[in-house]
């Protein structure tokens, strides 16, 4: 694991070169393919594929021409499967972005239990894995399915130990890497420290940095999700710009930032445009002026209906508030969502959908909007609030900042699994459909930011008739799965 | 919610919670830990990402009356082999034993879900999108049962 | 046929009482089932249905809660299919509204002809005929199907010669009628005069007038959707103002006007804001102050995709579109729609995808956005200058006006198969989305408003780099139904 | 579109068009009608709601070399039976047939519905969204292969 960088004290200072070299062939050393990983090789694969093949280069030309782009997420066990289900989503979903999700072993450092995953799945003929194992296929054999289609491909990899991964990643050809030290670590562990997790994500952008360093423009992003429960865009916001600072301080230049639906369409937009906009200020204050920070919106990452035509609603929904929010790429799921990982057909059909939904509404803006410039302007002060104090807690460093921020609740997560994180804030949809905070635990807003959110929650409280408790928010988890007779009843027979 | 109290036992019976595995899904089985609470329960919340083990010690140490396992990320059934089995050995046979959640990988027949986990020795088990209410009820309901056997 | 009233000569007028009873008589005479009507005993009959099963106290309800009904369409030959499928469509599709289409024959009077459908289905226990022949079943067995559902239930008929249709109709306990005189006639026939299908229509709306004062507030609707293919906003809105304007001469209070989606959220927005408050105006200047005039938004009702996925977006946007323009209902459409008539399932599923859209979008609205408001004022423009010459060329008589206008031009129907119609104008769509007059025809516009279209359709042909000439227009008809991969595609392959 | 004159037997030819029976779907058709006149032919457009025997009628008048149905609503075959005999008792038996649209009740397999139609006697059928492109490269060949044949 990362026992190496354990004594170097944490600080989102870049890691020196000699340091880095030793790390990485500490690293490569852990499973055999690691020895197929030569650096000046894999630039020379990466700079050989074609430009349309380049995530780094697609993003920036997306970004420009105002597009947003498509991606599902996708993973299975072998290199055939996984193959079949790169050209199904490539070709039958149209993504503009083809994914490769990790397994469970893969992300944990398994190699051994997600090689005897590999072996049985061959055996059985189907998927035994949840994902493509691609630290065991090594960078070799896993080309074959960045050759297999005409799109930039990323890996999809939630863990907080993605050091061998990434390694094995950009040596195969992927030209995009999605994770982060923040985002992942509070989501995706219980007993990882935030301090780990930063370090190991620092190893994986000082490598992407490298990379750019021999002229290879990688598209690195943060995983805006982190636990994916009614997350607020503040909080959301806070830590995607907390983690670019912390790859920008490895040399990362091309960083996006996803963000998760909260279903309102003018929060969504506000929320993607307030999020560009402060990533930008804080980055450029930081002397990161060359920033690119594309934003990317996630179709709704909370529990989902168990009635496919409700799906279809949200799948659609996905791509018209990205294409609205001018998001240049938006992350799909399926009609499948409740029950499991979707069959490739239903996750390109997702695709198609959110093609179509984002193709009608690609004129739309709502930037001009009172409602809209209200509710950014509030969410610029709360994520202001967040950032300004989680800095001034590190003395200025990012790293620092938010390791003592979470311990106090400075920053928080709601619903995080992690021991570290002192999750007490509360989430809880408001009387017009916003996202707003319930309990901001020891998140400290300005009183009349504060105050915006309780009086709209109780006025949601007051219209629904149900009392003014934490109950507010547990509804509001299971709000959108819910079936409509429930969300939306005829009211007026017997 | 809000029924807390309404059976007069409850305060005497602890339950153990927890997601077991390597899942991280700690959000159905946080609601659910705090409705158990509510609803009058003693509760013992082991969180996220818990191995088997730990479920079952835990259980030896607050005496608990029942395990209510979460699991989400399709690996339940790795996860829980021989779990019953290991109750017996530390002593805890007549633990009431619960799981819930996306209890399989993909899209299965429930009813033939819940047989397999029956087999592995689970007095019931529940579908994702299950309601705390109605697990209360069933706890009540199950717990009144024991105390009339 | 409507041979009675031919030599009364054509105007907004009310219909004489004595006329009118002589006209129903005439009418009723027509096909047996004619004499289970008896206006005392219906009335009776609609006043003991439950208030929510009465569409015209439904639609108040909703247009006073601000909510958005759904309802879908749909017709079988046989009353047990057609009883099925309504509570379907009730039950399975959550429709707040059910419907009952009527078949080809029935729309045509061809009732001898119907009979023998329905006896083919009964044999093949399969619908062969396109809808519910309402005529040949008569009031009393329809009011099974009233009795099997628990919502209010509307008579879908598009035809220039409803009069025994709704005789039967508003006796069988439906509360809501849909069809028009100026809509129906310019979409649904060829050679039927104007003035032909206006007096049918007066007949229609008097008999609903007749309920009125007898104590039954009917729901009668005016069809928006006129040839479904690319209807101009202005266009769609002065018929709609003119049909309900010819409804209220007859006695009609309780008037819906519909409106076929553009797909536009912005201009569909603005359609229906402006819609309504036109509406309201023109009542009241001529002296109905007391009109309800709720404004119904239609899935698109141009040409659909074959693709499922996109049909999904398309449905559910529908639901969007509806919600955000504040319309107090949706009329739905399903994934079948560029095959055949759906099945009840596919029907049931667009039900609820719309249902679920338009449940996430219910707190939107746009209103304060300047684009709108820009968009607004420009239809208000474009509306008021047809109307106003309409009613001009009538010496402020509607329905001579109307026939006048539509002779000459200066009312215009794109794509209209009616000889009696000029048909020259020619809808396409603009750069930025929006559905523009490429032709005007005869219909004039001030010099700024006709520069408006001009100009944004230059700038679309120079964007996509082809002629500015008619096939802008007629690639504004193909484009909805197009694949994606012409649509959208990724742009920087080989 | 803007195909207009490449073939130079184009101006010699004359198409009837219309909607069959009663059917009011006049887009298509129309957008078909504009098409082939730009394309070089010469177009008798019958519009929408058009009878059978009106559409041998004009092809009567004006000599025409084929006739080009549209049927949308779903009773086209209702619509066309006999349709072929019609033109041979007419004294048009070597006139060209085409039809296009949605020619059948609902969803079903076009290879089937293909060969319906060519029993009805029409040379060519085409499905809902075929685009005129297609349409005037397909005359251009049969009216090439009659030349020769
Ligand atoms: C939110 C979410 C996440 C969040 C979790 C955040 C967190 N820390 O909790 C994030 C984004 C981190 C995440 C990650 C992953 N997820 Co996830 N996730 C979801 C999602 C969308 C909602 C789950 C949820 O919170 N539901 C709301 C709660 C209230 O409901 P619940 O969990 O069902 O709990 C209720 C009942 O089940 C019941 N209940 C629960 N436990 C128990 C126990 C007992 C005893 C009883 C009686 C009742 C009971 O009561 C609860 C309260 O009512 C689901 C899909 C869905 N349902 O829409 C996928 C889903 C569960 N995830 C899935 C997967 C695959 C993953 C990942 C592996 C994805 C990936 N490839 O990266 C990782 C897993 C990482 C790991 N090691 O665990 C799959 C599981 C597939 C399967 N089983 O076949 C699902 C179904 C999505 C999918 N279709 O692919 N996920
Ligand atoms: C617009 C429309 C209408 C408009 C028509 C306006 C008008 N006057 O033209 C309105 C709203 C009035 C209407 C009414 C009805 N409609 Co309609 N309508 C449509 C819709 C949405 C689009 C049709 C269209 O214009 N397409 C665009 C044009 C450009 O394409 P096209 O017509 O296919 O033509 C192209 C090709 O087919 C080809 N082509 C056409 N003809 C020919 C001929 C030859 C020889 C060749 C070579 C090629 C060719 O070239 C054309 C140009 O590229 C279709 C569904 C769909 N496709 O999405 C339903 C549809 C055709 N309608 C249908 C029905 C049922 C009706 C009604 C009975 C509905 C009702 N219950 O009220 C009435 C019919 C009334 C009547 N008596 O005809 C059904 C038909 C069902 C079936 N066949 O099984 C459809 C499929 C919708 C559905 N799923 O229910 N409709």
């Amino acid at each position: 694991m990362a026992s190496d960088s354990n004594h170097i004290p944490l600080s989102a200072a870049q890691i020196p070169a000699d340091d880095f070299a030793r790390m990485r062939s500490e690293n490569l050393a852990r499973w055999p393919t690691g020895a197929e990983v030569d650096l000046i090789e894999a630039v020379a694969f990466q700079k050989s594929l074609p430009v349309h093949k380049q995530l780094g280069w697609v993003m920036r030309r997306a970004a420009e021409e105002g597009r947003c782009l498509t991606q599902p997420r996708g993973g299975f066990g072998t290199l055939k499967l996984q193959l079949e289900l790169m050209q199904a989503l490539d070709r039958d979903g149209m993504a503009d972005i083809v994914p490769t999700t990790t397994d469970s072993y893969t992300r944990n450092e398994q190699w051994t239990q997600a090689q005897t995953g590999i072996e049985e799945s061959e055996r059985e003929g189907r998927s035994m894995l949840n994902g493509y194992p691609m630290v065991n296929y090594g960078p070799i054999k896993t080309r074959q399915l960045i050759e297999a289609i005409d799109k930039p491909a990323i890996v999809l990899s939630g863990t907080a130990m993605p050091r061998l991964t990434v390694e094995i990643g950009f040596a195969a050809g992927y030209s995009g890497y999605l994770g982060s030290g923040i985002a992942y670590t509070t989501s995706y562990t219980k007993d990882t420290s935030i301090a780990e997790g930063i370090r190991n994500y620092q190893y994986l952008d000082r490598l992407a940095a490298l990379y750019l360093e021999h002229g290879v423009d990688l598209h690195r992003r943060q995983p805006g999700f982190l636990t994916g429960t009614n997350v607020p865009p503040c909080i959301a916001i806070a830590v995607g710009v907390l983690d670019a600072l912390l790859a920008a301080g490895q040399g990362v230049r091309n960083y996006g930032l996803e963000l998760a639906q909260t279903l309102h369409l003018i929060q969504d937009a506000a929320a993607i445009r307030v999020c560009g906009e402060l990533a930008h200020e804080y980055l450029a204050a930081a002397g990161y002026e060359d920033m690119f920070l594309p934003v990317t919106s996630l179709h709704w990452m909370g529990a989902w209906p168990q009635d496919d035509a409700q799906c279809q609603a949200l799948v659609a929904y996905g791509g018209t508030l990205a294409a609205v929010g001018g998001a240049v790429s938006v992350t799909t799921k399926s009609t499948h969502e409740a029950y499991g990982i979707p069959t490739p057909q239903a996750n390109a059909e997702g695709l198609r959908t959110t093609r179509m939904a984002v193709y009608m509404a690609r004129h739309i803006r709502l930037d001009d909007l009172p409602e809209f410039q209200t509710e950014a302007d509030l969410l610029r002060r709360e994520t202001r609030a967040i950032i300004d104090r989680v800095l001034e807690m590190g003395d200025g460093d990012a790293a620092i900042g938010t390791v003592k921020a979470l311990e106090a609740g400075a920053l928080d997560i709601p619903w995080s699994p992690n021991r570290h994180v002192q999750s007490r804030v509360m989430p809880a949809r408001d009387v017009d459909g916003y996202l707003r905070i319930y309990d901001p635990g020891n998140l400290v807003f300005a009183d009349d930011v504060a105050e915006v959110h309780t009086e709209r929650l109780k006025k949601r409280a007051e219209e629904e008739g149900v009392a003014y408790d934490h109950n507010l928010a547990v509804s509001s988890v299971y709000e959108i799965s819910e079936p409509l007779d429930r969300l939306l009843p005829f009211p007026w027979g017997e | 919610m809000g029924t807390g109290g309404q059976n007069s036992n409850r305060a005497e019976i602890t339950l153990v919670t927890g997601v077991i595995g390597a899942d991280t899904h700690i959000v159905g089985n946080r609601i659910l830990s705090m409705a158990l609470e509510e609803a009058g329960f003693k509760v013992v919340a082991l969180g996220a990402l818990t191995p088997a083990d730990e479920f079952i010690k835990a259980a030896i140490e607050t005496a608990a009356d029942g395990i209510m396992v979460s699991s989400l990320y399709g690996q339940g059934e790795l996860d829980c082999r021989g779990f019953r089995d290991m109750c017996v050995e530390a002593g805890l046979q007549d633990i009431l034993l619960y799981i819930g959640g996306n209890l399989v990988v993909g899209k299965q027949d429930w009813a033939e879900v819940e047989a397999r986990y029956r087999d592995l020795g689970f007095d019931r088990a529940f579908p994702n999108a299950t309601r705390t209410e109605d697990v209360v009820a069933v706890l009540d309901e199950d717990f009144a049962a024991r105390r009339q056997g």
